[in-house]
């Protein structure tokens, strides 16, 4: 594990806080939902934090990424509000899409967020079109997509790295592995051992590293924006992760091994990660205190936001659905 | 000899008793082996006859469904399984181009015994991409059966005999019906498909459904009845081939006619309905045709939304007032 | 000012001047740049305005697909083309859960101006995958616009429309309208979307039609009209939004009503005309509501196999004959 | 180029005739269209011979075989009757499909022949569910799908190999890249090197062979049947080649540069065979030009055929969409 002391020590307190933030918001969307107060179906992305936050630690608000039915965290880590992130799950006005969307539908158009997918796969493909339009434009922007270990295997997958390498675009794919797609193992739904290796037939580079680590992610991620903006196309990163809980809030998780989540939950991208700036002297116990208390709050807020926000007027329903002429912004 | 049982039971039960009675009959699909799926349908089934008939898949619905046409194209008969069938999008080309087209493309060389088993329907807070209710396309591909059922015995009596069918059908479920609880016979049991059931007699007007609406429409006609309208409920039970007999018959005694369903109104199911009676019925009309479907947008996430997205009992009964 | 060119033509131009007038407008698909396509759609565009702006790609249609939904939430203007509506399938899932849904999943917080071109129709002996007429699936999407064009000018004037159009947009061709010739104004030329066009003034009989079909129910009318019969054509032009009025106002005056499309009849996009009629303008009527579409079959090869599936003029007189 | 010396002479003898029959067939139908008795698509297989020849040549009538667009060549190599195959094309009732099919969705399920397919990369994905058909049934039997370069880039190329993968499925994967999807050269379309290098995303075998070589072709094929029957998995077998012609019968092929049309057509399969056979004393000239002859009366009586057979009745549209219980063969 690479060493933090040439690290800037803002930037390591910021990783942390962010994989703090993500765990605090998930781990309380399960606690609401277990009181009756969440509905519907909530995937939650505690035991992954440091691949959102380690990969969104190298992206500009100008680059833009897309998400999946797990994807609270990228949101955050990609500059969601958190207030209206929690008014949408709670099905409330002031969610980010008027609550229409939920969970599995959360966007934000002005970071770049173009928006979590309940259709696995399918934002894979949807960023080479933002990846291509930072190249049409001439930026020196760039599209992240995220996406599991089963969604590696939809056809989505081969289309969007195939397109990205042949028209050179500056789109980087993050395969979240966390071994399973809902109850089938990596082991069993892919016979190559790795899913980086699948990067060698479009001839574009192809890494695996620790997705608990986010220092390992940041370096992975920001070698591949680094090529993305300067002209040399896709890259595709694998990060090892496991996520904590079921497939979703009431999925027990029955076919994962007790060995297996144990030695995993030793692997928990947070405590580690403290316990890392600690021994390295970055940061002491008080000021990660600190940093959990401040979460803390700020879910709790969101919580107060949500709960007070009203629920929506049924007519919105029929809003966002036919933009005349007229209002378009020339 | 019949027994009270769930809908997720039944389906289950008719695919246990159609994979004991013929060899060639397998499942596949995403989680229907180990997890036996996130709903439980499959429960079980993997433990009794092994990971080839009851294959779990890479998460690929494309190559799953083609699997499936591939293996009934050489005489096996797969039983593919998507969960939701908003899925279905993604191995349209599987169903619209390959497996409704196939035995007729060959000249009836070979014949696509084949089923796909789905969930439509909204009321569990899934949102846009997991509440669709998307049968009418399904019901304009020439070779494809369509099959939706509104309680335990129907899904299990259309589901044995959709895997017996020598043609492709798609098997609907409904999500909010999962748990419903029905008397269902047991052991083998065939709904006949292309047959509509009377569920509730009436004379003043038809009212015809499928699949959770049916119920719905059943509420709705005991409600009508203390106020003195007699409805008559038809529930469908197949979409294709549509027991267009059962409709005439109804009118012609009700002369009135409303279609009931959780697709959206435009383009959707109904529209076909309304079509033939308005060819080859209209006279026995004495009022308009009415529909009570979803609305013309997606369904929201948000309760109260989709509360009023989905149709319910009242729409119906203010929907039959209007024609009387 | 206008002049005389083919409907491929109009299809072509209306690209180069939406692409002159508009940088965020560009076109990607297979081999529509070196090559500009197999039918010459877009001949020529690429050397105009290069590689980037008329985008070869891949053969990948959901990637195709999903490039402009990408591109075109993040503020570009895709023409997307798929050279047959039958390849559809394969990106139905980009169409159905991201291309018209994704605007109003975010709450519009962006939209997505995104155009898809493609062709439907038989008539070319391209056999049962390369003959579908699928709009009715398009037309159950809400969010999606659906226009269709009968002729060279009103294929300009519509795709402009669509280029310029906030939504989603479906432009259907016809294969054996390609080359049809037509007077086509010059320069900037929008039709609305929305709007139908009454192509042929009646009072005897009204023919709802749209796209190829359009021509054969002109020149049925025109036949009908030696007879006696004297028929209104309404050229639908925009499916979605459909111009309801334009239907209820023609039939208030001829009291009879066919509907005539390529497309198969079953829950084909007829039946949603059909079953407006018959809730909303049931009184106007005066006989049964008439259907001429292909029938319940696929497609075949053999040529007096497809002459006898597509609808053709003699089918539509007849047919109007019945209900007078 | 491996020696002719060891070969079976009536083998080598069967594979001339049979690049042969393909190579007669295709001329014909494209002489018929051009004289205006053979209409719709025809995707003509002329220069790539070899590559159906190859692999059938390692086939069974028991095992299966799935087709594309431009499918002439396998069906006649997997044993289609030439007859009915012209009477396909002239629309006729006796043709494979009572005429409802044409060219592009020929099929002789007795063969194993499960059809062409209009939907390019459709037919891969349905070569696995026959492979699985196999396994199932506990036979030795194989599938095999073949497709083009252009529809390596389809997504279903990546369910199906990953599924076979996966499931370890006796399917063999036949990649012939003609160097174009359509218009669009593989160069362009592809970033990658090789189609066969695709193979080790799944872990499997792949290879890369001359396409124009019936035995490098048949050798390669060889291996990796000999895998799939023993239960050893799926294999990517690519075959470098060149359609003589435009992508469809009136495509004058303007993409095509000049000069690789020179080189691709001194590579042209047949008489390079042909000469080696004689070069090798395989064969003599006399015995050659009894095959060429012996085919083009085979030719002539299909045409016959073709023409002599009426249409089919209109009804027949109408037959094969419903099979009704009754029916079923238990
Ligand atoms: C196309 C499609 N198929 C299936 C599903 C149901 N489903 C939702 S998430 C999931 C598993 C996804 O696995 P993976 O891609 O590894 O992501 P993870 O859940 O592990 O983050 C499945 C099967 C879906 N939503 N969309
Ligand atoms: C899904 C789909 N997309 C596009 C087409 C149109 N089309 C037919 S053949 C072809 C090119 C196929 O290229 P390749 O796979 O290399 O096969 P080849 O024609 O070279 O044998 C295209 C684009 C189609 N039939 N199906
Ligand atoms: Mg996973
Ligand atoms: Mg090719």
């Amino acid at each position: 594990m690479k060493s933090l002391k040439d690290e800037n020590r803002e930037e390591m307190l910021e990783l942390l806080r962010m994989m703090v933030r993500i765990r605090a918001f998930e781990e309380k969307a399960a606690r609401l939902f277990l009181d009756g107060k969440l509905i519907g179906f909530l995937h939650l992305y505690s035991g992954e934090e440091a691949v959102a936050t380690g990969v969104c630690a190298c992206l500009r608000e100008d680059d833009y990424i897309t998400s999946t039915h797990r994807g609270h965290g990228h949101c955050l880590a990609k500059g969601a509000d958190i207030n209206r992130m929690m008014a949408e799950l709670y099905g409330k006005a002031t969610g980010y899409s008027k609550d229409k969307g939920g969970s599995m539908h959360i966007a934000d158009i002005s970071k770049g967020i173009i928006g979590a997918n309940g259709i696995v796969g399918a934002g894979i493909p949807i960023a080479v079109g933002a990846g291509f339009a930072q190249k049409y434009r001439e930026t020196d922007g760039v599209a992240v997509t995220f996406f599991g270990d089963g969604a590696s295997n939809r056809g989505t997958f081969h289309e969007a790295l195939n397109m990205s390498a042949a028209l050179n675009l500056p789109v980087i794919f993050i395969c979240e592995n966390n071994q399973f797609g809902m109850s089938t193992p990596f082991a069993y739904h892919s016979k190559n051992k790795t899913i980086s290796q699948r990067a060698a037939a479009y001839d574009i580079p192809g890494v695996t590293v620790d997705g608990n680590d986010p220092i390992a992610v940041r370096d992975a991620a920001a070698i591949a924006v680094a090529r993305a903006r300067t002209g040399e196309g896709p890259t595709l990163i694998e990060c090892l992760t496991w996520r904590h809980y079921g497939h979703f809030v009431g999925d027990s998780a029955p076919y994962k091994k007790p060995e297996d989540q144990t030695i995993w939950r030793e692997k928990d991208p947070i405590p580690n990660f403290e316990k890392r700036l600690m021994k390295e002297g970055v940061a002491n116990a008080a000021e990660i205190d600190k940093i959990q208390a401040e979460t803390e709050e700020e879910i709790q807020a969101a919580v107060e936001f949500a709960e007070e926000s009203p629920y929506p007027e049924i007519d919105v329903m029929f809003e966002d659905l036919d933009f005349s002429p007229a209002d378009r912004k020339e | 000899m019949a027994k009270i049982i769930t809908y997720t039971q039944a389906i289950r039960e008719a695919q246990d008793i159609e994979m004991a009675r013929d060899s060639r009959v397998f499942i596949c699909g995403e989680d229907v082996g180990v997890y036996g799926t996130a709903f439980g349908q499959t429960v079980g089934l993997m433990a009794k006859y092994g990971p080839m008939r009851v294959l779990d898949t890479p998460l690929s619905e494309t190559a799953i469904t083609s699997l499936g046409v591939g293996a009934a194209a050489v005489g096996l008969r797969p039983i593919v399984v998507h969960d939701f069938m908003d899925f279905m999008g993604v191995c349209m080309d599987e169903v619209l181009n390959q497996a409704s087209k196939l035995a007729w493309m060959v000249g009836g060389q070979t014949r696509l015994s084949m089923v796909i088993r789905t969930q439509a329907g909204a009321g569990i807070n899934a949102a846009a991409q997991h509440s669709q209710s998307l049968e009418s396309f399904f019901t304009h591909m020439p070779g494809m059966k369509v099959v939706a059922s509104s309680n335990p015995a129907d899904m299990k009596g259309l589901l044995e005999s959709a895997i017996r069918d020598d043609n492709p059908v798609i098997v609907l479920e409904n999500k909010t019906l999962l748990g419903m609880e029905g008397e269902v016979p047991e052991g083998e049991y065939l709904v006949p498909i292309g047959k509509a059931n009377i569920a509730r007699e009436g004379s003043d007007v038809t009212i015809v459904s499928y699949g959770m609406m049916v119920n719905r429409c059943l509420a709705a006609a005991e409600t009508l009845a203390a106020e003195g309208i007699r409805a008559e409920v038809i529930d469908l039970r197949s979409l294709v081939p549509l027991d267009k007999d059962a409709i005439f018959e109804s009118i012609a005694k009700t002369n009135r006619l409303l279609i009931a369903h959780e697709a959206i109104g435009f383009s959707g199911y109904g529209a076909e309905i309304a079509a033939l009676v308005a060819e080859e019925a209209l006279d026995y009309l004495d009022a308009p045709i009415k529909r009570v479907t979803a609305p013309f947008t997606h369904c929201p996430f948000s309760p109260p939304l989709e509360n009023a997205f989905v149709p319910n009992e009242d729409k119906i009964i203010q929907a039959v007032k209007t024609l009387m």
